[in-house]
């Protein structure tokens, strides 16, 4: 028979991290118990996972890390339902379950050789976060130009991932713009909405891919931006969100017209969001 | 607080001498103080009860009741302040009127009505709160384990 | 056509032409025999497609909250209890409702047809009978014969609460003794009981029909869908099918009209009215209370007296 | 060929012991697809079944996987358990409808064994329908009372014994050699008339596909589904509805994750966890259900979803008729951009 796709790896939880002011997203670290379970998870940024909290229940996460960190996989994860709230709550060093990993991911492919801008907003940065960390690879970032990452939150504590933003920061192999949305004390560097800020700092869209994430507010006013900066359809990524049951295509829950987001998607472009109703 | 998603299985059939397990919800101003008023004077009962304190009774859905049973408890005992003395001033009145609905409709439905037991108990009454709770006991112990109209046989499942 | 029809047409007409409601809920004709489905009259041109026979079994008052806007609604003796229950619970805003009251005779019950003759192909009703034709042969029946169970007993074929009546009203015959159909029930033995409503419960297949046709059962989330906590598990099996429908009559007790709707909605035929009806007749016993009838009578579970019945405490 | 009753009846009861049968059988709800003991206690004359038999494949509820924590650590378990069994007497629509199933719990990527592991151990013996009722409508589906499609063996009625066609190599594997007479002139006749039959209700689903794909925005949707009460019946009644839900079913350290039919119909079933909801009108539902059946479905897996059994339009409380629907969409006017 051939592997059950329903059945879980469990993988162990060896880091339960606040990582927002506001205690309301958690990155957990999860570290793979042998190396078979290692070597079955080939995954690309983008992709996603079913998280299980035994008791609780399943939810699909985006994975936020790349496959260039091995041995572990991460995932950042707001409370919002009885999984996540499960998770939040759980011990470090419990056992998890994870299946995955599941859809397509960003075209690194179709990306070399061009420049790209990321642009995150909020919590969805998590893949971003992957992608960005898969190109600065040493392994890989020769075969990419220009990286820009444009990241904003409301306010500085809900930005994600500091510390490596801090090294990004200082790191000549990326060009990092965060930004929050009003001043606040100690804050030096961006004030204001993603859409303008792109529109003040993004790149030439000349030989240069963008990917967006965020909320739908977000996304829905950036998208005007880029296309001013004259971005073409094909060359702008963003990655959805549905509810997800089963993460294989099967549950008839997440379809967007005929793509089913968990196994079509999540990554989508532009060109082909066009293409489908607009019912997501 | 978020509420916690975990059933608890209040059933346990394996024990030689049998011993029913009886799901109780207490009113925080009342029976509950009169179980410990029990306890704290030595009044002896059956230590059969699983404890569930509630503001009030009127605060009881028919769903605790019911959920009690589907997972397995044998018995349930809901108790509340005597009419008149409600902290909130007629909660239980109200609730009066649920329990005596709830009641008629599990025993029209087939469940053995001895299972289900309502009563006021006072934050003074020690003894009569064990008093309850050994007669509450003795009727459920002589209908055996739930086996009963709402109990869920293996989580559920009828895979077919 | 019934004189009925041509005056709801007539007063539909009027209303929407008058610009006094924006739609008419009301019935039209169905795609199978003996079977009218709801409709939503929105312009003068469609009028006519209204009708009002014994195949109007659903419960428009279902509706009342779910379409926005100023309505008017065709309302049975029953529809017309469930609107007061609505009003009362501040699920409708009175000025935005134009009831036009009919007076009902009962519907017909296609199953018990059904159950003799198959699955109908062609029926016609014509004074007070019923021609049908179906799968397994032919055969007439009188109105009587095959009147849905719950018209059998019903007490409020007339509206308790309209904007205009239409046709004439219907005599309520005097029921000897209220709730027979309860009281022959609770005079089975426990077992009996047991194993009659288990055997309903089986039938079950939780596909929430029973929830959704009911007018009063409007909860933004229902238990049974509820997650944090999780009171059902999503298993199809007696016991737990028999946790949802007590867990919604419970719900219903003291505010069910007793409209059947229920029942009627039911794929699989279970007979979820008697759960319902066992508790009206416990409500109407102990508490006089019978919900529906009056906007001014507060209903039973939302107030007390000091001398209600306690029979059902521990003897200690 | 011809096999009598009761020596098709033997053939299949000398099986049990490898075999389990399922067959309808008449219950309080109806008939149905049920284990049966032997071959006698089958309900031989049927309109059809209540509830589809894909239950026997994909049922209402199923345990995954099962699991026991231990403090930190927990132990996993796969739940998936098959018999063999004989499926008997599934009417054409029904059969149809397995195979539609087929390419749901089979995609370019996964496969999903519970699915697929119950299948391939059960043998579909078919049964031609007899009697056509009026909400039957397969002939408009590319089928007809006597088609064959999706059985393993196929039978007609002819009182006391049986017409069999063995369709596959399943089916030849299954009965062996059973010694089959040939038919006389009149059950010939009688054969005939069974498979010339077609149902009387009909519609035309001949460029639905094409017409929706140009009416997601079409005002058609609007007042359509607004009798629609948003229960589950017509989903759980359909032969090729599959939709479901994956849940926790817990008791104090072990637990299991089952899965239960869901359907497109119900609100909560798109609702994400911020509380938005991509299809949150009982209109934006309707669509769905109808584009998936009819379009969706057909882009990805070649067919259209839908096999004309008319359970959804006999189960329905509101009313709401499948064929009137497809009507609708025929007679939609477009909207021109």
């Amino acid at each position: 028979m051939e592997q059950n796709p329903y059945l879980p790896i469990t993988m162990k939880l060896t880091k339960n991290l606040v990582e927002t002011e506001d205690r309301n997203i958690n990155t957990f670290t999860l570290e793979f118990l042998n190396k078979q379970d290692e070597e079955n998870f080939k995954y690309m940024p983008g992709q996603f996972a079913e998280l299980s909290a035994f008791g609780y229940g399943e939810a699909p996460f985006g994975i936020a890390t790349s496959p260039t960190e091995p041995g572990i996989l991460k995932f950042s994860v707001a409370k919002v339902g009885c999984v996540s709230n499960a998770l939040h709550l759980m011990e470090e060093g419990t056992m998890v379950g994870v299946r995955g990993p599941m859809g397509n991911y960003y075209p690194v492919e179709e990306f070399k050789g061009k420049n790209l801008v990321i642009i995150g907003g909020g919590f969805a940065f998590t893949t971003l976060r992957a992608l960005a960390v898969y190109m600065l690879d040493p392994a890989h970032r020769g075969d990419y130009g220009d990286i820009t990452v444009i990241y904003g939150a409301r306010n500085p504590g809900l930005l994600l991932y500091k510390e490596e933003l801090a090294a990004w920061e200082n790191n000549p192999n990326i060009n990092l713009v965060t930004t929050i949305d009003r001043p606040a004390e100690g804050w030096t560097k961006h004030v204001g909405f993603i859409p303008s800020i792109t529109e003040q700092v993004a790149p030439s869209s000349v030989n240069t891919y963008a990917v967006v994430c965020g909320p739908p507010a977000m996304i829905k006013f950036t998208l005007p931006v880029l296309e001013k900066l004259n971005f073409p359809p094909e060359r702008i990524y963003t990655s959805l969100e549905m509810r997800m049951k089963c993460g294989l295509g099967i549950c008839g829950r997440c379809n967007i017209g005929t793509e089913y987001v968990c196994k079509d998607g999540p990554v989508f472009s532009m060109a082909q969001l066009k293409d489908l109703p607009s019912e997501y | 607080m978020f509420m916690e998603e975990r059933q608890v299985n209040v059933s346990d059939t394996d024990n030689k001498t049998y011993q029913p397990k009886i799901a109780a919800f207490l009113c925080n101003w009342c029976s509950y103080a009169g179980a410990d008023l029990a306890g704290v004077s030595r009044f002896q009962y059956p230590a059969t009860i699983r404890t569930i304190r509630v503001p009030c009774s009127g605060r009881i859905n028919p769903l605790y009741l019911l959920k009690a049973m589907a997972n397995g408890a044998d018995g349930v005992l809901v108790s509340g302040c005597h009419p008149g003395d409600c902290h909130y001033i007629s909660g239980n009145y109200v609730a009066r009127r649920k329990f005596a609905l709830i009641k008629s409709l599990l025993k029209h439905v087939g469940l053995e009505e001895d299972r289900v037991s309502f009563s006021w108990v006072s934050a003074a009454e020690g003894v009569r709160f064990s008093e309850v709770v050994k007669g509450v006991t003795e009727r459920v112990a002589a209908l055996g384990p739930n086996n009963g109209v709402f109990k869920v046989k293996d989580g559920g499942g009828t895979d077919e | 056509m019934s004189s009925v029809t041509e005056e709801i047409r007539e007063t539909a007409r009027q209303l929407l032409a008058d610009g006094k409601v924006d739609v008419v809920i009301g019935y039209e004709k169905g795609s199978l025999p003996l079977k009218a489905t709801p409709c939503f009259v929105r312009t003068v041109q469609d009028v006519d497609k209204l009708i009002w026979d014994e195949t109007c079994e659903n419960n428009l008052a279902a509706f009342s909250y779910k379409i926005s806007g100023k309505k008017a609604i065709i309302t049975k003796g029953c529809d017309s209890r469930a609107l007061v229950v609505l009003l009362q619970e501040n699920q409708l805003v009175k000025d935005d409702l134009y009831i036009i009251g009919v007076s009902c005779q009962g519907v017909v019950d296609k199953r018990k047809i059904e159950n003799e003759l198959g699955e109908i192909i062609e029926a016609t009703i014509a004074d007070g009978k019923i021609s049908v034709k179906g799968m397994s042969g032919s055969g007439e029946f009188t109105f009587a014969e095959v009147k849905d169970a719950t018209c059998q007993t019903c007490r409020y074929p007339n509206p308790v609460i309209e904007d205009i009546h239409l046709g004439g009203t219907v005599e309520v015959p005097e029921q000897a003794v209220l709730f027979a159909d309860v009281l022959e029930m609770e005079a089975k033995s426990d077992s009996e009981r047991e194993a009659y409503f288990g055997e309903q419960m089986d039938k079950c297949i939780r596909c929430y029909s029973c929830r959704n046709a009911c007018p009063l059962c409007y909860c933004q989330e229902c238990f049974v869908d509820c997650n944090t906590p999780r009171w059902l598990t999503g298993g199809v099996n007696r016991a737990e099918n028999l946790f949802f429908q007590a867990g919604r009559v419970l719900h219903l007790a003291g505010r069910c009209v007793d409209c059947g709707t229920c029942s009627r909605a039911c794929p699989q035929g279970v007979d979820i009215r008697a759960l319902n009806r066992k508790m009206s007749r416990d409500v109407l016993e102990m508490y006089q209370h019978e919900s529906g009838i009056s906007e001014d009578v507060k209903p039973a579970l939302n107030v007390y007296s000091g001398d209600d019945p306690e029979a059902f405490l521990v003897k200690e | 060929m011809k096999i009598s009753k009761e020596k098709f009846g033997q053939s299949v009861d000398a099986l049990s012991s490898d075999y389990r049968l399922i067959a309808p059988v008449s219950e309080a709800g109806g008939v149905n697809y049920k284990a049966v003991k032997s071959f006698s206690d089958v309900k031989q004359d049927y309109l059809n079944s209540k509830l589809p038999p894909k239950s026997l494949f994909f049922p209402q509820h199923e345990k995954l996987i099962s699991y026991v924590k231990n403090g930190k650590d927990v132990t996993v378990k796969n739940e998936l358990k098959v018999e063999k069994t004989i499926l008997f007497g599934v009417r054409p629509c029904d059969a149809k409808g397995l195979l539609l199933l087929d390419k749901v719990f089979k995609n370019d990527q996964y496969q999903d064994p519970y699915y697929y592991e119950r299948r391939n151990n059960t043998v579909v013996i078919g049964m031609a329908c007899k009697t056509i009722a009026p909400t039957c409508f397969c002939s408009s589906m590319g089928l007809s009372p006597a088609s064959s499609e999706g059985a393993d063996i196929f039978l007609i009625d002819l009182g006391d014994s049986y017409d069999l066609e063995i369709i596959t190599e399943k089916g030849k594997a299954l009965l062996g050699d059973l010694g089959l007479s040939e038919l006389t002139a009149q059950e010939q006749a009688l054969v005939d008339a069974v498979k010339s039959a077609q149902t009387t209700s009909q519609v035309d689903v001949s460029t639905i596909t094409e017409k929706l794909d140009k009416m997601f925005d079409n005002p058609y949707w609007e007042n359509l589904q607004e009798k629609c009460l948003g229960c589950n019946t017509c989903s759980f009644s359909c032969p090729t509805c599959h939709c479901f839900d994956i849940s926790e079913e817990v008791c104090q350290n072990s637990g299991s994750r089952v899965r239960t039919w869901d359907a497109c119909m119900a609100p909560l079933f798109t609702l994400h966890g911020s509380g938005h909801n991509p299809r949150s009108t009982q209109k934006a539902r309707w669509r769905q259900r109808m584009m998936h059946k009819f379009n969706y479905f057909v882009h990805n897996n070649g067919d259209i979803a839908c096999v004309g059994c008319g359970r959804c339009i006999r189960s329905c409380p509101v009313n709401m008729d499948m064929r009137q629907i497809i009507d609708g969409v025929n007679k939609a006017e477009l909207v021109v951009e």
